[in-house]
């Protein structure tokens, strides 16, 4: 019971880590980290809801059980893995613009700079 | 099959096509693209008008195209029937928030010509323009949770892009960051509640999964992370924070495009409150909480406004007070939504008054942003301490200002003032205080709009602004246009309510149609 | 960089590549597909900036014309959908056809045929030219601007 | 008819060309009136259209303007308790993604007492 939790359990523990990040980082760099870390949990979520017991994947070549998983949340997880990417790059190239502003990429840091 | 039954993925692709064309005839010749661009959206525009009138709005059921195959299913030789395919399912509140999306992009790029010539990167610019525009369409025509996640991604990628366009100026990139932070959190908690759905019931289209829904605790648990990710996605107070930052900076066509690109979250909202959850949950406990967002909106933004000094910082934050009287409208429908009775008395009409003012709010808060945008384009100042007199120089655009800022502010006999007249009388009947405060926040909006035509339109002329006239035509070509839409729609509302709003009402309230639409 | 790694680099990027075009071209039979294997060609190039810097005259010099490759994949992923507007959009015109990847998928468990599923592989592959040319750029964007602020920062120590 | 104009509203109706002309005649009579009661005496382009400012030397005409954030001013003073409020549940201007953070996690967590306490009642 427990071990079939095990990876929901991962999942919410990883989504946790990055609201926390979220909430009390102050260094975007490490804001990005965050995001990309509830991208992981949320991923992992997604895949472990494909996961069958005892079916293979969906792949033709030496098939070696007739039960095969419904691909789609492989699919799902792939295109969002995808996205995160794209969205990761544009949240890294935007800090390295303000970082081009304002010298740091510290929020605090930031906000002095831009009181003066 | 003839071609206009291929509309809805022509809608898309025709914007994403001409989006990626844009970089290689841009190698080419700059009038050539601008001239494709606008073919394009023209084309666009075109299809959307007829798509919507000759197939949605006659006909009862919902659309439903198939990509790929000609069922949206397929069966297996065990006989076990699954609905795999990517499809769109477009009733009538998709055929109408789609009109609006044709109509402001199609502007907004015939503003942009203009406004954006003096700056570079320009085939990047109308790439992610169009590349926005094709998202919007596919949020409001997407019959699938997981489709809609995808273009929810590409119009924040788009739009933040866009924000943080003018990568020069420390604020835009700061605003762009900050926008697309909190777009990728919203997005994210959004596919978790999808994948909660999923995980359940083995299904992502919206109309199968309202068959099979239990009302499980998980269930429950998707519909709080769906509620929240997309009332982030709309900017509601407490999560209104990315508003002013994004239509604050970012350039003036932009921000009027976001404005619809807020209003597809909306839908979405709607859909997933209405259809998806309309039959297992206690629809009148959801309606209260959008109300309460909804006030919460209207009560922030607008007093907020009142402090700002930025003038496109002060019309974000009444973006984000009109956003409440559609949530405030749309959602004392939702509470009726179990009684018939009270439906017909008042729940109707809120709806309507709801539904109609999403179409106000895009025309006004749209073309405020682009008389904001001549003001900025002619003087280069933001701040409205260092502006005044105006009204001397630039004519057209203070009385295109003050019909606009009626209109939104809901006074006679303008559009605004129908739709909250709707919302003010039917919401009266489920509590005079929600009323109340709804006329309030009208006062304080109008308050609002009488700083800025002050500051910015009257007192004496100021000499730096010696030299000074109307913006170019291509500038107030588009607001011309905007501000006829106005007028027509304040003095024939009953022309807009009973072809528009009305199919599109019903489509929200008779949601068996959409959900038996799929046939699986 | 050291030595080693401009060493190291300078063999491996050859294999990257190639293992990304076995990604993308058999993307319909294997696990990957076009995003997969761009991603792949794509680190290598990470890889070149990261271990040469400035020396990648090659990249650092196209910006523009990848680019214009990116806008050129996806142009072709989206003309194959059109062109399937016969039936429907994104509709398969070329499986079971026997002309371009056109055999049909033998039943049972077999070794693959490459020549199938239609306009999967023709996606897949305009697909991974999206995906390496968007990458690169990005990559080569980003690299340009840290040189940049490397260069600028050494210029104000100075 | 195509524009027929009439909304029903619930509880009343709505008619913009009535308006509009009732608006029009209303306008017409307030105009009359105010012409014939008018004061007789006021001569245009004379000293008496001058402003009285109390002996003082009258300002440069661009420093008459009173500036955008100055408006409403006495309005926005009575308010200041409400908006040093506002800026400490930091929902102003000045919150940091932090901030923006905090209230979404915020919402969610009322949203979902909201939901499950509304089933338990």
């Amino acid at each position: 019971m427990i071990i079939e939790n095990f990876p929901f359990i991962t999942c919410m523990i990883l989504i946790i880590f990055g609201i926390y990040t979220l909430l009390f980082k102050k260094n975007l760099i490490k804001l990005v980290i965050g995001i990309t870390i509830i991208e992981s949990g949320v991923n992992l979520f997604l895949v472990t809801l494909g996961y069958r017991e005892n079916s293979v994947a969906p792949i033709f070549t030496f098939a070696s059980s007739e039960k095969m998983v419904l691909p789609t949340p492989q699919a799902l997880t792939l295109t969002s893995i995808v996205i995160g990417f794209a969205t990761t790059a544009l949240m890294l190239s935007f800090v390295i613009f303000i970082y081009h502003h304002y010298k740091t990429i510290e929020i605090d840091e930031m906000r002095r700079l831009e009181k003066r | 099959m003839n071609l206009l039954e291929h509309s809805p993925a022509l809608i898309v692709a025709i914007p994403l096509l001409t989006g990626f064309l844009t970089p290689l005839v841009s190698k080419i010749n700059k009038k050539l693209r601008n001239f494709i661009i606008l073919i394009s959206l023209l084309l666009t525009l075109i299809l959307v008008w007829n798509f919507a009138f000759s197939y949605i709005f006659p006909r009862e059921e919902p659309f439903v195209y198939v990509f790929g195959a000609n069922s949206p299913g397929i069966t297996l030789p065990s006989g076990y029937k699954i609905p795999v395919r990517i499809i769109f399912e477009i009733d009538s509140i998709g055929a109408f928030m789609s009109l609006i999306t044709s109509i402001i992009a199609f502007l907004s790029f015939i503003y942009s010509l203009e406004f954006m010539k003096k700056y570079r990167g320009l085939e990047k610019y109308y790439t992610l323009f169009l590349l926005l525009t094709a998202g919007i369409f596919g949020m409001e025509f997407t019959g699938d949770l997981f489709n809609f996640f995808v273009f929810l991604e590409i119009t924040s990628i788009a739009a933040c892009a866009l924000i943080g366009f003018h990568v020069n100026k420390s604020s835009c990139v700061n605003a762009g960051f900050k926008t697309m932070v909190m777009y990728t959190v919203a997005a994210l908690f959004f596919l978790l509640a999808v994948g909660l759905l999923y995980g359940q019931y083995d299904a992502l289209n919206i109309g199968i999964l309202a068959t099979k829904i239990n009302g499980s605790l998980l269930d429950k648990l998707a519909l709080g992370l769906f509620i929240t990710a997309l009332a982030l996605k709309i900017g509601s107070v407490p999560m209104h924070f990315w508003v002013p930052e994004a239509y604050g900076e970012s350039p003036s066509p932009v921000s009027m495009i976001l404005v619809t690109n807020t209003q597809a979250s909306l839908y979405a909202l709607f859909r997933i409150c209405f259809t998806l959850y309309g039959i297992v949950m206690n629809t009148a406990l959801i309606g209260w909480i959008i109300i309460i967002l909804g006030i919460l909106s209207m009560f922030f933004g607008a007093t907020l406004a009142l402090i700002q000094r930025s003038i496109k910082r002060l019309i974000a934050y009444i973006a984000i007070s009109q956003i409440g009287y559609m949530l405030l409208g749309v959602g004392v429908g939702l509470t009726t939504l179990e009684n018939p009775q009270l439906l017909q008395n008042y729940g109707i009409t809120a709806m309507r008054g709801g539904i109609f003012h999403i179409f106000n709010d895009a025309i006004c808060i749209g073309v405020l942003f682009l008389i904001s945008g001549a003001i900025i384009y002619r003087t280069k100042i933001y701040d409205m301490n260092n502006l005044g007199g105006l009204a001397r120089n630039m004519k057209y655009t203070a009385i295109f200002f003050i019909i606009s800022s009626m209109a939104i502010s809901g006074l006679p006999p303008f559009n605004g003032f129908v739709s909250k007249l709707l919302i003010y009388e039917s919401v009266y009947k489920l509590n005079p205080l929600l009323s109340i405060i709804a006329i309030l926040i009208s006062i304080v909006t109008l308050a609002n709009f009488v700083i800025v035509f002050h500051g910015v339109f009257l007192g004496p002329k100021l000499k730096k602004f010696d030299n000074i006239n109307d913006a170019p035509k291509e500038i107030i070509l588009p607001i011309i246009l905007m501000i006829i839409l106005i007028v027509i729609s304040g003095m024939f509302p009953d022309l807009f309510l009973r072809n528009l709003v009305e199919p599109a009402v019903k489509s929200l309230i008779n949601k068996e149609i959409y959900i038996s639409a799929i046939g699986i | 960089m050291s030595k080693i790694v401009k060493t190291i680099t300078r063999i491996a990027y050859v294999f990257i590549i190639t293992f990304g075009i076995y990604v993308i071209v058999h993307g319909h039979l294997t696990p990957g597909g076009g995003f997969q294997g761009g991603a792949v060609i794509a680190s290598s190039f990470a890889l070149l900036l990261i271990a040469y810097g400035k020396e990648i005259k090659f990249l650092l010099q196209n910006e523009n014309n990848f680019s214009l490759l990116e806008s050129l994949g996806a142009l072709a992923f989206i003309c194959l959908a059109l062109i399937g507007l016969g039936t429907t959009f994104f509709h398969n015109f070329l499986a079971n056809s026997g002309i371009l990847f056109g055999n049909s998928v033998a039943y049972g468990v077999n070794s693959g045929d490459l020549n199938t599923s239609g306009v999967l592989p023709l996606m897949n592959i305009s697909v991974g030219l999206k995906v390496l040319a968007g990458i690169g750029s990005i990559l080569i964007v980003m690299m340009i601007s840290v040189f940049e602020d490397l260069g600028g920062e050494s210029k104000r120590r100075r | 008819m195509i524009f027929t104009t009439t909304i029903q509203t619930g509880a009343g109706y709505w008619n913009p060309i009535i308006w509009l002309f009732s608006f029009g005649l209303i306008s017409i009579l307030i105009y009359i009136i105010f012409t014939l009661i008018a004061e007789k005496s006021y001569k245009k382009d004379t000293e008496q259209t001058l402003p009285f400012l109390s002996g003082n030397i009258e300002e440069r005409e661009e420093k008459l303007h009173v500036k955008a954030s100055n408006l409403y001013w006495g309005f926005k003073t009575s308010l200041e308790d409400y908006y040093k409020f506002i800026s400490k549940l930091r929902l102003g201007s000045d919150a940091i993604i932090n901030d923006y953070f905090t209230w979404f996690i915020f919402t969610l967590a009322v949203i979902f007492l909201i939901i499950f306490g509304g089933m338990l009642l």
